[in-house]
Formats: structure tokens, C-alpha cells, sequence
């Protein structure tokens, strides 16, 4: 940019003014973008948990009316009674929904976008037009999506990971437009995800404060750089297969379509090798935004930084060469099932690094367990369940008899319930002051994490052991099958569990959106941290600082000897430091 | 309530129930050790008014011994499994003498093929039965899979043996049953509206009582 | 400001590209060679013509490493995907 | 000093930044999307090459279908705008804008020119028989694969595997063409580059040689294989 408008934009920090539309909707403040996407992403949030609620009546209570149903479409649920043709949409949108417009854009969109240029020390992302945009696609996709349920013949059908080549036409699936529109909606989300992506890794490579090396950046600013490259080189795949699809679905191509010489496993193959770096770019900002919060609640730096860094990159690039453990019964070469087992067994190392250099951290800590803490414990131990369930599913022979049942879905509700969104409630709750200049109710906060973590218990370890009896996943009423029925009270007690856990989600929703205005007013540093986003006024100013900060140490330097409080913020220039060498500087 | 993997039907159950609690015994060490440990640190460093943390940065031992060991358990876990996933899945798994049966997937049902009296498929007188699957018990059945439509998944769970039904390709999977008795063979592949109900009936008899009910529904097939 | 670098000779790079679709152009229909050769040559040329667009075009030879490797990386990861979809069919 | 360094010092950033990876935002910001334009077209291209791979029956040769000697053309217009490409490239940087101006033109024509072409391609395949679905009833490439010159098993893949990839580049050729047009009218005829600051045109540059290098792996692979 030129020298002109550079000054303009130091001019803008001072006086604000923008319309209220420039201000609010059409934003390319990166914060007001990640609140953008924070009310979006919850709102399909709810609506993803609501799609749940409806599966969990039909597995708890099948074929009874479903309280509230009648507001439901005769072709669904006749009288409140679910149909399977809806049961197997509830089934594809719960996934949809919760994977690509609740979990990825909260860790990604939220984060990303508000972290980032107040975590590495500058004024907003590399290009702030191109980060507005990211929004409105992901809006457009949000919205497609949405619309897709109230077509006429319904939504899509086919799983959220929509194998041709029941996917692919309609007389199979019995759906057209629905299973179209998730196709083009799916394309938007990939659109926007590569519009956000270039921008964090430009951001982060380009932009650092002055002193904030690569080896003092904080390790959720770490996950959130890799997630971007993870997302960057992954999307596209899926914005590529889900176009194939549209063609195969649309103007008849044969991508899928066995019967022309098209291959049913092409999708999985194309599906699974984006699928896999998504499920690490649905984790690993949990992971590194968990870290930086322990560290912050044991009032310890974190334990084995460099390792913790060169794990993350390691599950980053590993990443790549596991996607075939999707597919080990799927009709794949075996000899490929032997070399994916082998990746996806080594990949549980960085996993298991992680997770005991989280327990050192705590270990001699001064702990604090302020509701970001509880979380982020409660994200160490739901996680571990759900790394050492994955490693079962490694292993080939035993995959044989799990994949596709219930022991599945209780693994990916524990990483991604138990891991993401505990780790997301923690990091909502953490960094809200600095997002809207007040403290969520810390009482009321512990109240929902106790409800939460018992109901979610009951909820999803069950779910071990009917997968292990064989019950497999996305059965309309698994009564059907003789060996399944012992099994209907352990449903019905899941589907309470799950009725409850919904239930307590209110109180969150309301503790949100009450202390939005009437919560307490939020000092400048309310958890006494040393990143340098608390080094501005809560809530913090359009263009954050007018002179960016310097950076004299790392993010984690609690309990430091040199000072009497027990934090050390990054910008703290003590007597001792010398100012970072001034470089020649890269872009703006 | 049977609380633990279903009935052992088949040979496979052997290998892949024994690496089940393998793996349940490693992974419950590691679960106990960490949510032990991180209850006994949530309650051991709690918060003391004038304590402060133990200043420190990591340590490197520490580090080695807990990436080598879930290394070297890994790698272990991966030679044990790979020797039996060759065995049940791999290239020429199937026994030479296993007993063929054509299975065919279609929307919501089971069309199976029977090969008849010359014990050969793709011969004159195999004939197709809908939704029940006979197997004579103690001898490796080679299931030829086949799909009209969609993908579909054909398992048993009492026989542990599970494998996609791909239209397009023709997949080969075996087993052995042991235990004769009825049991259920289900598809696990979602494969639209009617993927719940897509169940047939699995009779493992005696090898007698299996000619003696082949000779009768080759009969009545002919009709 | 002496130039960065030997600016190289983008005429010469032109030419080359011409003689190599030329060349292709020969190899896939005149030459009377087996098919699976023609293959491979026909791939070297189109991958011999596409390094000379990046290294020259694109100034890759004249940048520092950290930019090369991004520019390489997604490569390796397009070529695990086709060959694991490739191998699906040796069974 | 490497190229590198000499962009970096005529775009002084306004304020002071750790030392990054020395080029200048817009420019890293193309790399990194070329990268993710990599994995989309690895996506179409490897589901080609392994649909192929894969295909029981024989794929029908090069040459019947597709017209060679207009694409052949084609690839070389392409790559000449490309050279004027560079060299609007190479004459901003020696401070030159009326220069710079005459071959940004040239190149946007070309550009347009290719897509041109590519269009009447697609009219005049559609014509006869080939579409994305395979090979139309009733028409000349159906009397082909009647007396089997065509393989009647692939065509349907020939015909949606050709379609979405050179559709796909050709929609990226356009997208260059318009927003190489949109910095012509907006900051090329303005006078808004010079030796000081080009970042606009090197980074269109970059994407402008990508689509060409796309073109060149497809139209072998494609065309002549």
C-alpha cells in the first residue's frame, strides 16, 4: 500500500468516522469480524443442537409423537411422528451443521479473526476487504444451507460426508434440490475458508510486532498459523469435489456414477483426503487456545513450548497421510489399509505429547480455576477419551467391527464436544471482556460447566458400549434388529442425558447474551495474563494501537523470578531488556 | 445385557477380540494415568495465597520418555495388527477351498446366491434366495459382494466381519462361521430411507442340515 | 538502483516454450513410438515447460528459500492424493 | 542482493514489524493463494488421471474428438501473453509506465483472445455430439462410436473430466483478463505505478503465469496424451 493511505490508516485509529454500516455490517475490523461470525456460528450452533434433539427422540422414543412436532411438514413427521426419509436428513444436517458452520468457524472464524492481530501486535489482518469478504461468503453458504432444509422435498440425505453414489442422484436419495443446494453451499464455504486462510498466514508471517519472534508467539497464535495452512491446501480439494458433485448431480457428468465408469470411491478418497486435515483444523486451535489458558490458570509457563510447537506441526503434516483410515473396510487396495494403519498410529504421538505436556504444566502450578480453567481441564480429559478411543479404530482388524457403529460416534463427540466446544465455552468466556468490555457471571458460568460436563458424560459414553454390541450408526429405529433391542433402555437414558445437556446450554445462552449488557464491567487485564492483546482497554479500539507494541519475551513467563506479581506481561519492558534489532521491515 | 463384544461366531473373533482388549488394557493404563494425575494436580497445587508456581520451561527427559513410549507402543500395536489384517482382509486371504456365495445389495434387501449342488457359482443351477443367508458351519465361505445401486456394508457382528458393498467393483470377503444358531446380517452404510430395515436372517447350520435345506429351496426355487 | 539480479532473457524463455510445443506437438502425433514412451516424454516436456514458467516468469530462481518451499509444497501432497487413487486399482 | 531484498526496500511498511519472509504483502498473499489454487486443480486433474486409470474400457485417442491444430494455437497465444506479461513486468521496474501500459494491453488482449477461442471451442464441440454427460444421441460422435473409432465405455468420463478442467481454467483465465482490465483502467492509465511502488502488477503477473503454467500441464495431458 502506498505511503498515502498507510497514514490514513494511522489517522483512522484516532477518530472514528465510519457510518454505522461501515462500522457494524460491512466491517473489515478484523474484531468486529470475529464477533460477526461468533453470533452467526452460534446460531447454527443451536440450530445444529436442535436437529439433535429431534434424533435423539426418535432413537429414545421411536415412532412416538415428538413433543413440538406438529410445527413439522406432513412429508417429514406425520402428526409428530418421524419418518425415516427426515430421521436420515437429521442425520446429514446435525453433521453439517455442527462441522462447517458451528465448530469450524467458531475455532477459525471467532478466533482467527479476533486473536490473531491482537496476539502478534498490529493493526489489523494483511488485507481487512478480503477478510470482510471471508464473512459473507461463509454468510451465503450459512444461508443456502439453512434454506435447504424447507425445500420442498427436503434436505440432503447422504451423511455429511455425502457418498456417491447415493449422493449423487436423486433417485437413490429420493432428494434434488436439497441434496444440490448442500453442494453449492458447501462450495461457498470453501471459498471463504481459502479467503480467511491466506489472510491469517500473510498476517502472521508479515505482520509480528517488532520483537515477537517466531519462537515467542503464543501457542494458540501457533495452532491458529498451521490450522490456516491445514484449511488453505484442504478446502480447495473439497470445493473441487463438491463442484464434481454438483456437476454429477446437475447436468449429468459421471465423476461418481458407476454405471458410466465413474468410481464410488473417488468421493471418499477426495472427501477423506480434505476430511482429515478438517477434523485437525477443528482441533488444533482448541488446542493451542487450551494452552495458552492453562498456562494462564496454573500461573506456570507452559511446559516444553518447543515441543509443543513441533507437535503441532507434526500433526499438521502428518495430517496428510492418514486420510485412508476412513476407508479401511470401504473396498480400498488393503495394502493402502496397512501403510494408512501405520501413519494413523504414529499420528497419536504428537496427540499424546501434547496432552502430558498440558498435565506438566499443572504439575507444581499455583492453580486458578477461573471458568476458562475448568474448561480447558475438562477439554485435557474429555480429549485424552477420545485420542485413546481413536487409537481402537487404528488398529485394521478391530476397525472391522467398529467402523460404522456407535463406538464411532461417541469418538468424534468426545474430540469434538469434549475437546472443541469445552475448549470453546473456556475461550468465549476468556477472551469476552476484551471482545465486549464485560465479564461474563463466573458463578453462573461454573454452574452450566458442571451440568454440561455430567450430562455430556452420560450423553456420549454410552454410546462405547452400544457401538461395541455392533449397533451400527444412522438407523432410523435399530429395534429392528434383535440383537440391538436389549439395548433400547441405554437409548432411552442417552436420549434424556442428551434432553438435559440441551436444556443446560440455556444457561450459557443467557449468561452470553445478559452479561452482553449487564455484566460486570471488565478491567483491562481481568485474568492477569501477558498476552498483548490485554495490553489494550477493554473493549479494544478500532485499529488496536495507534503505535504498535514492542515484544521483549515470550507469552508464558509466569511466576518469573524477575517480578513480585506472578505474571509478566510481553510488553513489559523491564530495566534488563534491550529493544529488538529493527530489521528491515517487510510488507504492511 | 451382554456388556461386552457380541457372541463369538466366527474364527475371526479370536484375533480381532484378543487386540480389543489389547488395546483396551494400553489405553485404560494411559486413561487412568492421566485423569488420575490430573485430578491429584487439580487438587495438589490448588491456589495457596503467597505460593508461587515452580518457575519452569519444560524438561527434555521427561519429554523423550513420553514420546518414545507411545512411539514404541504404537509401532508395536501397528506389527500385531498388521499381521492380522493381512490374514483376514489382505490380498489372498481367502482360502483356496472357502464355499462361494454371491451376494447381492440392492435398496433396502439382500439377494442372495446359492451355488447350487456343484458347490460352483455362475453354474446352471445356483439359484437366489431373498434375505436369508445359510451357512454351513466350520468351513471358510467366500462372500462375492456385489451392489445394484448405492454403496451398502455387509456384517455380521457376531462373525466380525464387516465390508462395503461397492456398485461398480466386485468385492471378496470371507469367514469361517464356528457357532451354529440364527443370527442378523445388517448393512452399516447409510444407503437411504429404508438403510434401517435393510436386514436378513443368517442360519449357521450343521453341513447335512445345510444340503438337506438347499436340496429343498433349489426345488422350490425352480418352481 | 543496478538491476537485483541477471534479468533473464525473456525472449530466449519464449522461444524455448515454442520449440517445446513444437515438439510435443511432433512427438504426440508423427512419431511412430510406443505409447507408454510417448507418455513419459510428453509429461517431461510439459513439466520441463512449466519449470521454465515458474523459475523465469515467476523470478522462483531469484527468490529466497522460505518462498520456493511455499510455492512447492502443495506438489508433494497432490501427488500422494493421485497416487493413492492410482493405486487403488492395482489390486 | 537478491531480488527480494530490492522489492522490499522501495515499499517501506508506514509502521515498524518483526522481519517476515522479505516480500512485500501482496505478494505472499498471491503465493498463498497460488498455493490453494494448486490443491483445486490437483483435485480435477487427479480425479482425471485416476478416472483413466481406472477406466476398464480404452480411452479414446487424441485427436478424434478434440481439435488439435486450434488449441495447439491457442496454447501458444497463451504463452505469448504471458511473455508480454513479463515483460509489463520488467518494464515498470525499470520505470517505465508507457511501456508498461503497451504490453498490459497486449497481454489482456491475448488473455481475452484465448478465452475467445476456448468459447468457440466449447460451441463447436457441443455441435458435434460432445458433452459434458458423454456423447449426444443422434449425433456425428455418436455415428464414431457406433462404428467404434470412439470407445462408447469412456466417453462419458472423456466428457465430464474435459469439461470441468478446461471449463475450470478457462473461468480462471477470465477472472485474470477482468481484473488485469480492472488495474489497465484504474491504476495502470492513472499513472499509479511506478518505479517505487508495481506491487499490483507483479502479483497479477504471478497469477497470470500460474493459469498459463495450469494450461500448459492441462493442454498435454488433455490434448495430446
Amino acid at each position: 500500500m502506498t505511503s498515502v493511505a498507510a497514514t490514513a490508516h494511522g489517522a483512522q485509529a484516532h477518530h472514528d468516522d465510519r457510518s454505522f454500516v461501515r462500522k457494524y455490517i460491512f466491517s473489515t475490523d478484523h474484531k468486529i469480524i470475529g464477533i460477526q461470525f461468533l453470533f452467526v456460528s452460534l446460531f447454527f450452533l443451536l440450530v445444529g443442537g436442535l436437529l439433535a434433539m429431534q434424533m435423539r427422540w426418535q432413537l429414545g422414543f421411536p415412532g412416538k409423537p415428538m413433543p413440538g412436532g406438529g410445527v413439522l411438514p406432513e412429508t417429514m413427521a406425520p402428526g409428530g411422528v418421524i419418518l425415516p426419509e427426515y430421521y436420515i436428513q437429521l442425520v446429514t444436517m446435525h453433521g453439517t451443521f455442527m462441522v462447517f458452520f458451528a465448530i469450524m468457524p467458531l475455532l477459525v472464524g471467532v478466533f482467527a479473526n479476533f486473536l490473531i492481530p491482537l496476539k502478534i501486535g498490529t493493526h489489523d489482518m494483511a488485507f481487512p476487504r478480503i477478510n470482510m469478504w471471508s464473512f459473507w461468503t461463509f454468510l451465503i453458504g450459512g444461508l443456502v444451507m439453512l434454506s435447504s432444509l424447507f425445500v420442498p422435498d427436503g434436505a440432503a440425505r447422504a451423511g455429511w460426508t455425502m457418498y456417491a453414489p447415493l449422493s449423487a442422484r436423486h433417485d437413490y436419495s429420493g432428494a434434488s434440490i436439497g441434496q444440490e443446494l448442500w453442494s453449492v453451499s458447501i462450495i461457498f464455504v470453501g471459498l471463504s475458508s481459502i479467503l480467511g486462510s491466506l489472510n491469517y498466514i500473510t498476517t502472521i508471517i508479515n505482520n509480528r510486532a517488532p520483537g515477537m519472534t517466531w519462537f515467542r508467539l503464543p501457542l494458540s497464535v501457533w495452532s491458529l498459523f498451521i490450522t490456516a495452512i491445514l484449511g488453505l491446501l484442504a478446502l480447495p480439494v473439497l470445493s473441487g469435489a463438491a463442484i464434481m458433485l454438483l456437476f454429477d448431480q446437475i447436468i449429468g457428468t459421471h465423476f461418481f456414477d458407476p454405471a458410466a465408469g465413474g468410481q464410488a470411491l473417488l468421493w471418499q478418497h477426495l472427501f477423506w483426503f480434505f476430511g482429515h486435515p478438517e477434523v485437525y483444523i477443528l482441533i488444533l486451535p482448541a488446542m493451542g487456545m487450551v494452552s495458552d489458558i492453562i498456562a494462564n490458570g496454573s500461573r506456570k509457563p507452559i511446559f516444553g513450548y518447543h515441543s509443543m510447537v513441533f507437535a503441532i506441526v507434526a500433526i499438521a503434516f502428518l495430517g496428510w497421510i492418514v486420510w485412508g483410515h476412513h476407508m479401511f473396510v470401504s473396498g480400498m487396495n488393503p495394502t493402502l489399509g496397512s501403510s494408512f494403519m501405520v501413519s494413523t498410529l504414529v499420528i497419536a504421538v504428537p496427540s499424546a505429547v501434547k496432552t502430558f505436556n498440558w498435565m506438566g504444566t499443572m504439575w507444581r502450578g499455583n492453580l486458578r480455576f477461573h471458568v476458562p480453567m475448568l474448561h480447558a481441564v475438562a477439554f485435557v480429559a474429555m480429549f485424552v477419551i477420545g485420542g485413546l478411543s481413536g487409537i481402537f479404530m487404528a488398529a485394521t482388524p478391530v476397525d472391522m467391527q467398529i467402523h460404522d457403529t456407535y463406538f464411532i460416534v461417541a469418538h468424534l463427540h468426545y474430540v469434538l464436544f469434549g475437546g472443541s466446544l469445552f475448549a470453546l465455552f473456556g475461550a468465549i468466556t476468556y477472551w469476552y471482556p476484551k471482545m465486549f468490555g464485560r465479564l461474563m457471571s463466573e458463578p453462573w458460568g461454573k454452574v452450566h460447566f458442571w451440568l454440561t460436563f455430567i450430562f455430556y458424560n452420560c450423553t456420549f459414553f454410552p454410546m462405547h458400549i452400544t457401538g461395541m454390541a455392533g449397533e451400527m450408526r444412522r438407523l432410523y429405529d435399530p429395534n429392528q434388529y434383535t440383537f440391538l433391542q436389549p439395548w433400547q433402555p441405554m437409548r432411552v437414558f442417552i436420549s434424556i442425558s442428551a434432553f438435559l445437556l440441551f436444556a443446560t446450554q440455556l444457561i450459557f445462552f443467557v449468561n452470553f447474551w445478559w452479561s452482553l449488557w449487564k455484566g460486570q464491567k471488565a478491567p483491562q487485564n481481568p485474568w492477569e495474563d501477558n498476552g498483548l492483546e490485554w495490553s489494550l482497554p477493554s473493549p479494544a479500539p478500532h485499529g488496536n494501537w495507534e503505535k504498535v507494541p514492542t515484544v521483549y519475551r515470550g507469552p508464558y513467563e509466569f511466576s518469573s523470578p524477575q517480578v513480585a506479581e506472578d505474571y509478566l506481561p510481553q510488553y513489559k519492558k523491564l530495566p534488563t531488556d534491550r529493544e529488538p534489532a529493527r530489521v528491515p521491515l517487510a510488507g504492511h | 445385557m451382554h456388556w461386552w463384544l457380541p457372541l463369538k461366531a466366527s474364527t475371526f473373533t479370536g484375533p480381532i477380540d484378543g487386540l480389543f482388549l489389547a488395546i483396551l488394557i494400553i489405553t485404560g493404563i494411559a486413561f487412568v494415568l492421566v485423569e488420575v494425575g490430573l485430578i491429584w494436580f487439580v487438587v495438589k497445587y490448588r491456589q495457596r495465597p503467597g505460593r508461587k508456581a515452580f518457575y519452569t520451561h519444560g524438561n527434555t527427559r521427561a519429554e523423550v520418555i513420553w514420546t518414545t513410549i507411545p512411539a514404541v507402543t504404537m509401532v508395536a500395536l501397528g506389527l500385531v495388527s498388521n499381521h492380522y489384517w493381512v490374514q483376514i482382509k489382505g490380498r489372498n486371504s481367502i482360502p483356496p477351498n472357502a464355499y462361494p456365495i454371491g451376494i447381492h445389495a440392492k435398496q433396502f434387501e439382500w439377494q442372495i446366491t446359492y451355488p447350487g449342488a456343484d458347490g460352483k457359482l455362475g453354474t446352471g443351477d445356483d439359484f437366489t434366495v431373498r434375505n436369508q443367508l445359510h451357512v454351513p458351519v466350520g468351513r471358510p465361505i467366500m462372500v462375492q459382494l456385489s451392489s445394484e445401486d448405492v454403496i451398502h456394508s455387509f456384517y455380521v457382528p457376531q462373525f466380525r466381519v464387516r465390508q462395503d458393498v461397492v456398485p461398480g467393483m466386485d468385492i471378496k470377503a470371507w469367514f469361517q462361521a464356528t457357532v451354529p444358531g440364527t443370527y442378523e446380517l445388517g448393512c452399516s452404510q447409510l444407503c437411504g430411507l429404508g438403510h434401517y430395515r435393510m436386514r436378513a436372517q443368517v442360519f449357521v447350520q450343521t453341513q447335512d442340515d445345510y444340503d438337506a435345506w438347499m436340496k429343498q429351496a433349489a426345488q422350490e426355487a425352480s418352481q | 538502483m543496478e538491476t537485483a539480479h541477471k534479468r533473464p532473457n525473456y525472449i530466449l524463455i519464449w522461444v524455448y516454450l515454442a520449440v517445446l510445443t513444437a515438439a510435443e506437438l511432433a512427438l504426440a502425433f508423427e512419431l511412430p513410438i510406443s505409447r507408454n514412451l510417448k507418455l513419459v516424454l510428453l509429461l517431461f516436456l510439459a513439466v520441463w515447460k512449466a519449470a521454465l514458467v515458474g523459475l523465469f516468469f515467476m523470478h522462483l530462481k531469484f527468490e529466497r528459500w522460505n518462498l520456493r518451499i511455499m510455492a512447492i509444497i502443495p506438489l508433494p501432497l497432490a501427488v500422494i492424493f493421485i497416487l493413492a487413487g492410482m493405486s487403488e486399482h492395482i489390486w | 542482493m537478491t531480488h527480494a531484498a530490492a522489492t522490499v526496500d522501495q515499499m517501506q511498511p508506514p509502521y515498524p514489524a518483526e522481519r517476515g519472509l522479505d516480500v512485500y504483502n501482496k505478494k505472499l498473499g498471491m503465493w498463498v493463494f497460488l498455493a490453494s489454487e494448486v490443491m483445486f486443480f490437483a483435485a480435477l486433474i487427479g480425479t482425471y488421471v485416476i478416472l483413466r486409470f481406472g477406466a476398464t474400457g480404452e480411452w479414446a485417442r487424441p485427436g478424434i474428438v478434440l481439435n488439435i491444430k486450434i488449441t495447439a494455437f491457442n496454447t501458444f497465444l497463451l504463452i505469448c501473453s504471458s511473455v508480454s506479461m513479463v515483460k509489463a513486468y520488467a518494464a515498470i521496474q525499470d520505470g517505465d509506465p508507457k511501456k508498461m501500459r503497451f504490453w498490459l494491453l497486449m497481454t489482456i488482449l491475448g488473455g481475452a483472445t484465448f478465452v475467445g477461442i476456448q468459447i468457440y471451442e466449447y460451441m463447436h464441440l457441443v455441435e458435434h455430439g460432445f458433452v459434458p454427460s458423454g456423447v449426444r444421441e443422434g449425433s456425428e460422435l455418436a455415428a464414431l462410436v457406433a462404428n467404434g473409432t470412439l470407445p462408447a465405455a469412456t466417453m462419458g468420463l472423456y466428457g465430464s473430466t474435459f469439461f470441468t478442467m478446461t471449463g475450470f481454467h478457462g473461468f480462471h483465465v477470465t477472472c485474470g483478463v477482468i481484473s488485469m482490465a480492472y488495474l489497465y483502467f484504474t491504476k495502470a492509465l492513472p499513472g499509479k505505478y511506478s518505479k517505487q511502488d508495481y506491487g499490483g502488477i507483479e502479483t497479477v503477473g504471478l497469477y497470470w503465469h500460474f493459469v498459463d503454467l495450469v494450461w500448459i500441464i492441462l493442454f498435454t495431458i488433455v490434448y495430446l496424451i
